[in-house]
């Protein structure tokens, strides 16, 4: 019953993408198309949640005549897909919201609108679809769509590449996930999930499949070093689609991973989880560190979604190795602690990239060196932004904090795991984890402070205006739910109960009856975090201590300029800047991961010429892995290019030695 | 039935060498081009009526299920082609690129190319056959080198010598299947008739039939396409016609490939005889790999589709040799959606083309912002010739590659990451060509977008939903293949 | 007399390999033409034995073709050719004399060991004249490629065409023998005329790549 | 009435560092003030000063926003809660369980957020400099403070602090490598942290050197005050946590009545000397370094951290 809901839904996004081809011109098109975007999904979600939360009516399947001929379009509806659906499509109601009012600002309509509601229609298939062949189908369409959406501004300049970067390294995706389901198929083509999960492959085989699952799913997700595409191409789209590339469908393709891998894949082996936990580690750690370096804020958010990404699949990691040793309660704890991470991702990331595109329309700057002092000009934006960055921060009471405090106590239990490496690695990931939450809140006081606070670096920041009602509603909305989950974590593990249940056999203790909610992942004696009374604590003490200042303090203020230092110079220009901002994590790290080098021109005494300052740096990630590759094709492109300007003896030629070939293979072969 | 089915037979024969006649003799170049698209219509009506009657099998001449496919697959696409002939024509007209002189003899040969094809699909005899595919490659040759420009002449040359290599070369296998054949069902006409030669090839002598295929192989492989005999075929594409571009890619291909088919199916009915798999497989990868490996150099816009055909060729040979009925589906499915879309693309290409006046990609920019249809167009036949849904395409590919990994690993990963560098050239091209600020003429096109149109929905539906009907027929087909 | 009228067809067989060497031991036009005359003869002759051991009279039809036509009409056009283009009299191979007669004897042994394994008397063409036959399409070829010179590649593919008629004769009772005869003859004069339109001077190569990048809309 | 009870004991450790707080500081400076063979303040100094400046008018840049002002009430208010959270004189209070070390560090790490954002509010270079380079030492101290929290928390299965502290009360820790290893990161993060000598001079004000007093230099008045009391309060809670952890002896276990109370308090006060004496020694035996010197200290300590949860995680069985 929900499943034909959904699939209604589905249809009508379809119907609606191919109306907006019409409707597009028209001034109402934005309007009408993004307010049916925007109750269709929020009629998904409502179905979803209902799905996820009661249980009633899970495990529908359904089966379409459409797609291959003899085994049809199935589609399959259970806890992961609805809890995934509800990410989904809570991202797709805040972004449809959003493009309400953002969407007004669009120079080319014609090219965003047909596309977006496709993208949501692509996703949620996705997530329904119940075979390989239809799994793939609408994952390409997702791709295609978002990269139409990514061409939408094609003439500004680099997008064009991004979007070409973008769709290759989907397309590679795609073919190592093809190549995953071939072998988890077989010779005779039995596509259909059921069939796969009732016949396993074998342990080698299944590793294989791993591997494949790796690339695929984490090429669209942003693992390193797969991730290049990823900071080119999410900010080269409309913010809201933005935010949906990054907040939401990279978490399709975490689905698509915990699909394959805990659902179809059989029982794990102890390597995959080293494996998986080690990649997650080392995505987190570059993620942060190449965010650090960026001043473009859109680009920024999108390295902090590889970050994201990475503690997911830390998580995720240490779920595998903790089920390959049938230690089936840590594996649950460590795959609610990474789904709730997906959530919480979702939840600020959108809120963030909303926020960046708020500012992107009203003052047409993304390069945060040109910004600065918006909080003065954009206070409700800028309360949005400050809220989401103290979530992806980890900064407690918010939820953020919660997911990676679950992780924390994953990484805790992992002594148990009787494999060497595992004990040799974890610390380590630990390590890498804890280094990268550190520097996420460096990275997001960088990018709070150099945007909205201090004076305004360019007159576009000067005169820049608060943003209009649709988006400030999603982003509050989505500021509201990033304190929600953070002060009231126990209620959304429950939901996550089923779902851990379903994969890893087993599920976190029940939350929602501990007095003064409080979550236990294990134990009361062994670890607890309590958001709600946290939350309670600061606000009791942040009251007293106001309370009692300005009971018995001076309420006495002046106004007047900032303390200059003897230097008076009203130039914005003095202020810190991003770049400088992130100079001395860029000397603590930067030799090693981007071989930094700064260059300093100082003119001589006397000499009235500016100062100058360059820094070099490289993405070794693209020397090693991707320079070659290019190289690589153009250098055999070349070379059988000369092939199109021989004599037509010479075609003759190798005609006949093809033929000689053949019939000397002939000769022999008999 | 039956006697409808030959008189439908004869209509599928005859029409165009009656128009072709007729058109070679009316002067006037308004009507003729109407004139020929109606008999490109009539002889089309008459194929899809083989569906329902069909003669049987004659000395000379066969329907069975396996070329009714064919024939009706390229009497369609050559009633499209002649519909987006008649506004192309007229436009070359405009130019005075062509004289109505000219145009004369280009409509008679379309009509001549017509009929070359669907003899040599529909004869029951592989003399006649070879008769018919020296008769098309002749036309082609000469329309191919109709605007007489020096690198058209020498596209032309180029083609006639290399085909003329290849004819003789499928002459001698045909004859080494007659001496194959008639030690065992005595000589005469008999000896070259498919369904005997079907039904007796157990007997035949195994060396005799291995070297024939060799020779067949390569003689009609010159025809297909297939690397290192391809060297004709871009030229051919550039320089001549864009129908005529259209025509080669979506049909001349398919029916060399055709002859192939046939003679690989007496292979494998004769156990003595060494598989035909591993040939055509190692033929199809190689044409596959240098194919995509080509796109990145191209600067004239037809010849790298062109090198697109070839690379769908090789996939379509791979496919075939790999067999089994998957992989044959996926072949005959991926023809007929190659045909379609290739030949859409080239519809939209010359369109392209006749706008900005020129073929060379550097100088053609912007096109979704100047000429958002044909812009669009390009856009949406790439993504189906790459091989992404929601087209066609996506479906065949998905099929060969898993079935092949399942079977054969390396050659699927092989394959695919081919299959992916061709994309990736493609796409190189198509940012440049459809994206980016507006470049060259932006007059509107004096198109006609119904043949793009009713391609492009053909491969969207089928990349959705196959009829049933169909499904089934292909899997008889691809089962008889074997 | 049927072994004895073997034996005469095996001769011409064998004959038609022994003129293919020549042409390709030939270093000078208007002799190369005069052995192409030659080989044309012996096909011809070959053609109306085999019409007379199968008593199939179409294959003399075949046979005067061969013999008007590649006899006679197209070695005197090539000598006009020769004469009107000024070609030099020298044919430039690509490879000396020498190798290319060793690749021919090379392709000769190739060709007999291919037609080893055939078990099946081939009608009144024994194995081995199928194998001349072979051998002689394959020199046809050896020699287009071996010349740079338009014309002796045109008679190396005429003397393809004689090797398949070689066969096509032989294998007893092959239908529309004189057709396909016909359609080749046609073939090969369209060849000659285009040589002849085409001022195609001493090379293919001059209507190839040398005059041509401009028009190719590429760059080498 | 049992739970009024034990509230009653929870708030009075709230206020109990509260009032504490500043004295250790006085202390701290007393004690080097005589090492330097220097009359020194009063130990009650920082009580006048928090006063003196609490009458004080606020002096508030014209470019100052909201975040400049709510800044300092919200890192007294999360270092606060912090600070109550750690068992001082008796370990197993109502809320104990929501006294989770992780969770500690990172409400450490909002007051931060907070400080590193009001530094960059006004739109001068001081700011700037003080904020990016708390953010680099923070960007080391924090992974460094997760590690030792891992090493304690392995060894005593659970990441509540009055769970650690009984544990290490009982007999069962013995003398282990990791621990101490463990004991000198701690020391390190916690030098740092409170940007004592030799990462930070909290007396300076010459700009280029100093990072703390670089981001509060706008803040004046009230404002001030309360970010000084929460300064306080970290050092207090930083002392507190290595007293209960490694030092757990004499604290009290909840329930077991006033006096024992009573006793408990005694005993951290003499804790609290005991650190902060040593922690002036500490600081007047060395120099302070250079800014970009830092990184190096706090990946020391990052490193013990790292090898001592190592060690643990090898040689525990699970």
């Amino acid at each position: 019953m929900a499943l034909q809901g959904l699939l209604w839904c589905v249809g009508a996004l379809l119907a609606t993408s191919v109306a907006a081809i019409a409707v597009a011109q028209r001034r109402a098109g934005t309007a009408v198309v993004y307010g049916i975007a925007l109750c269709v999904s929020a009629t998904a979600l409502g179905v979803a949640g209902t799905c996820l939360v009661t249980g009633s009516s899970l495990t529908g399947t359904l089966t379409l005549p459409i797609g291959l001929p003899w085994l049809g379009a199935r589609f399959r509806l259970d806890a992961l897909a609805a809890f995934f659906l509800v990410v989904v499509n809570l991202g797709s109601a805040t972004a449809s919201l959003f493009g309400l009012g953002y969407g007004r600002h669009e120079e080319v309509p014609g090219r965003v609108l047909p596309f977006f509601p496709a993208f949501l229609a692509g996703m949620n298939l996705v997530v329904l679809a119940g075979d390989a062949f239809t799994f793939l189908f609408t994952w390409e369409l997702m791709s295609l769509s978002s990269w139409a959406l990514v061409m939408a501004h094609h003439r500004r300049s680099g997008n064009a590449a991004a979007g070409y970067l973008y769709l290759i390294m989907a397309s590679f995706g795609t073919l190592a996930l093809l190549l995953a389901f071939g072998l988890l198929a077989g010779p005779n083509g039995d596509y259909a999930f059921e069939a796969i999960r009732a016949a396993p492959p074998a342990a080698g085989v299944a590793g294989v499949v791993l591997a494949l699952a790796l690339v695929g799913a984490g090429s669209k997700a942003g693992l390193v070093p797969l991730h290049v595409w990823l900071p080119l191409a999410h900010p080269a789209a409309p913010s809201h689609v933005s935010a949906l590339m990054s907040g939401v469908m990279t978490k399709v393709a975490v689905y698509g991973f915990v699909r394959i891998v805990f659902d179809l894949l059989g029982a794990p082996t102890w390597w995959w989880g080293a494996l998986v936990a080690l990649l997650g580690g080392v995505t987190a750690f570059m993620g942060v560190l190449h965010a650090l370096m960026e001043h473009d804020l859109k680009r920024l958010l999108a390295y902090h979604t590889v970050e994201n990404i990475g503690i997911i699949f830390i998580g995720l990691g240490l779920a595998l190795a903790f089920e390959a040793n049938e230690m089936r309660a840590a594996a649950a704890l460590a795959l609610t602690a990474a789904l709730f991470h997906v959530f919480n991702h979702s939840v600020f990331k959108s809120l963030l990239f909303f926020g960046s595109g708020a500012v992107l329309s009203a003052t047409g700057e993304r390069d945060m060196e040109h910004l600065g002092g918006l909080i003065h000009r954009m206070p409700l934006t800028a309360f949005a932004f400050l809220v989401g960055s103290a979530a992806i921060s980890a900064l407690p009471p918010f939820n953020g904090f919660v997911s990676e405090w679950l992780t924390f106590q994953a990484i805790l239990l992992s002594p148990g795991l009787p494999q060497w490496l595992l004990k040799f690695l974890v610390p380590a990931i630990g390590a890498l984890l804890a280094l990268s939450a550190a520097l996420a809140a460096a990275c997001f006081v960088k990018a709070f402070g150099v945007t909205f606070l201090g004076r305004p670096r360019t007159d576009a920041a000067r005169d820049a205006t608060e943003t209009d009602r649709y988006s400030l509603a999603a982003m509050f909305i989505l500021a509201a739910l990033c304190l929600i989950a953070g002060i009231l974590p126990g209620y959304f593990i429950d939901a996550l109960a089923p779902v851990t249940q379903a994969l890893a056999g087993a599920h976190l203790p029940r939350q929602e009856e501990l007095d003064w909610l409080t979550i236990v992942p294990v134990a009361q004696s062994r670890s607890s975090y309590n958001g709600l009374l946290l939350f309670l604590f600061i606000a009791l003490a942040a009251g007293l201590g106001a309370e009692a200042i300005h009971r018995w303090a001076s309420g006495a203020l002046r106004r007047s300029p900032p303390w200059d230092c003897g230097f008076p110079d009203p130039s914005p220009a003095t202020q810190y800047t991003a770049g400088s901002f992130s100079q001395p994590i860029r000397r603590v790290f930067g030799e090693v991961v981007f071989r930094a080098r700064e260059e300093v021109h100082m003119p001589p005494p006397g000499d009235l010429g500016a100062a100058q300052m360059h820094v070099h740096m490289r993405d070794l990630l693209w020397d090693v892995f991707y320079a070659p590759i290019a190289g690589l094709v153009g250098f055999a492109a070349n070379r059988l290019n000369k092939v199109q300007f021989l004599t037509i003896r010479a075609y003759l030629t190798l005609v006949f030695g093809a033929l000689v070939v053949l019939l000397m293979v002939l000769a022999i072969w008999r | 039935m039956t006697d409808l089915g030959s008189f439908i037979v004869g209509a599928v024969l005859v029409i165009p060498v009656v128009s072709a006649a007729l058109l070679a003799l009316l002067p006037d170049d308004r009507t003729t081009a109407w004139l020929n698209a109606t008999a490109a219509f009539l002889t089309f009506i008459s194929a899809a009526v083989l569906f329902l009657a069909r003669p049987s099998p004659g000395r000379y001449l066969i329907v069975d299920d396996l070329n009714v496919v064919f024939i009706v697959l390229s009497t369609f696409v050559g009633f499209t082609t002649s519909v987006f002939s008649a506004s192309y024509i007229a436009h070359e007209l405009e130019t005075g690129r062509l004289t109505p002189l000219y145009l004369r003899f280009y409509h008679a040969m379309y009509q001549t190319l017509m009929f070359g094809m669907n003899l040599a699909l529909l004869s029951n005899n592989v003399g006649l056959m070879w008769v018919a595919v020296e008769l098309s490659t002749l036309t082609t040759v000469l329309m191919v080198g109709i605007y007489r420009t020096p690198a058209a002449l020498e596209a032309a040359w180029k083609y006639f010598l290399l085909g003329s290599v290849g004819i003789a070369l499928a002459l001698f296998g045909t004859i080494l299947v007659y001496l194959a054949a008639h030690s065992v069902v005595g000589e005469g006409l008999d000896a070259m008739a498919w369904d005997v030669l079907v039904q007796n090839a157990p007997q035949f002598d195994p060396a005799l039939l291995n070297l024939s295929f060799v020779f067949l192989l390569l003689g009609y492989g010159t025809k297909v396409g297939l690397v290192p005999l391809h060297a004709w075929l871009p030229d051919a594409h550039a320089e001549g016609p864009t129908p005529i571009s259209a025509v080669l890619s979506g049909l001349l291909l398919n029916v060399a490939l055709f002859a192939v088919l046939r003679f690989k199916s007496i292979m494998s009915a004769n156990s003595g005889a060494l598989a035909p798999g591993p040939l055509m497989v190692s033929l199809g990868l190689l044409s596959v790999i240098f194919a995509s490996f080509m796109l990145y150099r191209r600067t004239d816009i037809k010849r790298m589709f062109a090198y697109s055909s070839i690379e769908h060729m090789g996939i379509i040979t791979f496919a075939f040799g790999m067999g089994g009925p998957l992989a044959n589906f996926a072949g005959l499915l991926h023809m007929t959606l190659h045909s379609l879309t290739k030949s859409a693309i080239f519809f939209c290409v010359g369109h392209i083309a006749q706008v900005k006046g020129t073929q060379h990609m550097p100088d053609i920019r912007g096109l979704t912002v100047s000429h958002p249809v044909l812009g669009w167009g390009l856009v949406f036949g790439v993504a189906a010739i790459g091989g992404l849904p929601p087209m066609g395409i996506f479906m065949t590919e998905f099929l060969i590659v898993t079935t092949t990994f399942a079977r054969y690993p390396v050659l699927a990963v092989v394959l695919g990451l081919s299959l992916l560098v061709a994309l990736g050239a493609l796409l190189l091209r198509l940012n440049g060509l459809s994206f980016g600020d507006p470049h060259g003429s932006a007059e509107p096109a004096k198109a006609s977008f119904v043949p793009i149109f009713a391609h492009f929905a053909l491969v969207f539906v089928a990349g959705i939903w196959l009829p049933p009907a169909l499904v089934i027929w292909f899997q008889h087909v691809a089962n008889l293949l074997g | 007399m049927d072994q004895l009228a073997l034996d005469v067809a095996h001769l011409f067989a064998g004959g038609l390999v022994l003129v293919s060497f020549m042409l390709l031991y030939q270093d000078r036009m208007t002799g190369l033409v005069n052995v192409f005359a030659l080989h044309a003869l012996v096909v011809s002759s070959s053609v109306a034995w085999q019409a007379n051991i199968q008593q199939a009279p179409h294959l003399y039809i075949t046979a005067a073709i061969a013999l008007a036509v590649k006899a006679f009409v197209i070695p005197m056009a090539l000598h006009r050719i020769i004469v009107r283009l000024g070609i030099h009299r020298e044919i430039d191979p690509v490879v000396g004399i020498g190798q290319t007669m060793l690749a021919g004897i090379g392709l000769v042994a190739l060709s007999i060991m291919v037609m080893l394994p055939i078990t099946a008397q081939a009608g009144t063409l024994a194995r081995e004249d199928l194998a001349f036959a072979l051998s002689v399409v394959l020199l046809g070829l050896l020699m287009m490629i071996s010349r740079r010179n338009a014309v002796s590649q045109v008679i190396g593919f005429m003397s393809i065409e004689n090797g398949l008629i070689l066969a096509a004769t032989g294998a007893k009772g092959m239908p529309l023998v004189v057709e396909i005869s016909v359609a080749f003859s046609i073939l090969v004069a369209l060849i000659v005329i285009g040589v002849f339109l085409f001022r195609i001077r001493e090379r293919f190569d001059s209507v190839d790549i040398h005059t041509l990048h401009e028009h190719r809309g590429e760059q080498p | 009435m049992a739970i009024v009870l034990d509230l009653l004991v929870q708030f009075g450790q709230m206020f109990l560092v509260l009032a504490l707080a500043p004295l250790l500081t006085g202390f701290v400076r007393k004690v080097k003030a005589h090492l330097l063979r220097r009359q020194g303040p009063p130990l009650v100094q920082p009580y006048r000063d928090l006063l003196r400046l609490l009458r004080k008018e606020v002096v508030l840049a014209h470019t100052a926003s909201w975040v400049f002002r709510a800044a300092p009430y919200l890192i007294f208010a999360t270092t606060w809660v912090a600070a109550a959270l750690v068992p001082t004189f008796a370990t197993g209070l109502i809320f104990s369980y929501a006294a989770d070390m992780i969770a500690i560090v990172a409400l450490l790490g909002s007051a931060r957020f907070m400080l590193a954002l009001a530094g960059l509010d006004i739109g001068t270079s001081f700011g700037g400099i003080g904020s990016s380079r708390e953010m680099m030492i923070a960007s080391l101290a924090e992974p460094a403070m997760l590690m030792v929290t891992f090493t304690l928390s392995l060894l005593a299965g659970s990441t509540q602090l009055s769970s650690i502290a009984a544990f290490m009360q009982g007999s069962a820790v013995g003398l282990r490598v990791s621990l101490a290893l463990a004991l000198v990161g701690l020391v390190m993060v916690a030098i740092a942290e409170n940007a004592r000598i030799p990462v930070d001079n909290p007396a300076t004000h010459l700009e280029l050197t100093m990072v703390h007093e670089a981001m509060i230099l706008e803040y004046s008045g009230r404002h001030l005050a309360v970010i000084e009391a929460a300064a306080f309060l970290k050092l207090l809670l930083y002392v507190s946590i290595i007293a209960c952890v490694f030092f757990p002896w004499g604290i009290a276990v909840s329930g077991q009545g006033l006096a024992a109370y009573l006793g408990g308090v005694g005993v951290y006060v003499l804790k609290l000397a005991v650190g902060g004496f040593l922690l002036a020694v500490f600081e007047t035996a060395i120099a302070k370094m250079r800014v970009f010197r830092v990184p190096d200290f706090l990946g020391a300590a990052l490193m013990l951290g790292f090898l001592a949860a190592l060690l643990l995680f090898v040689t525990k069985a699970g």
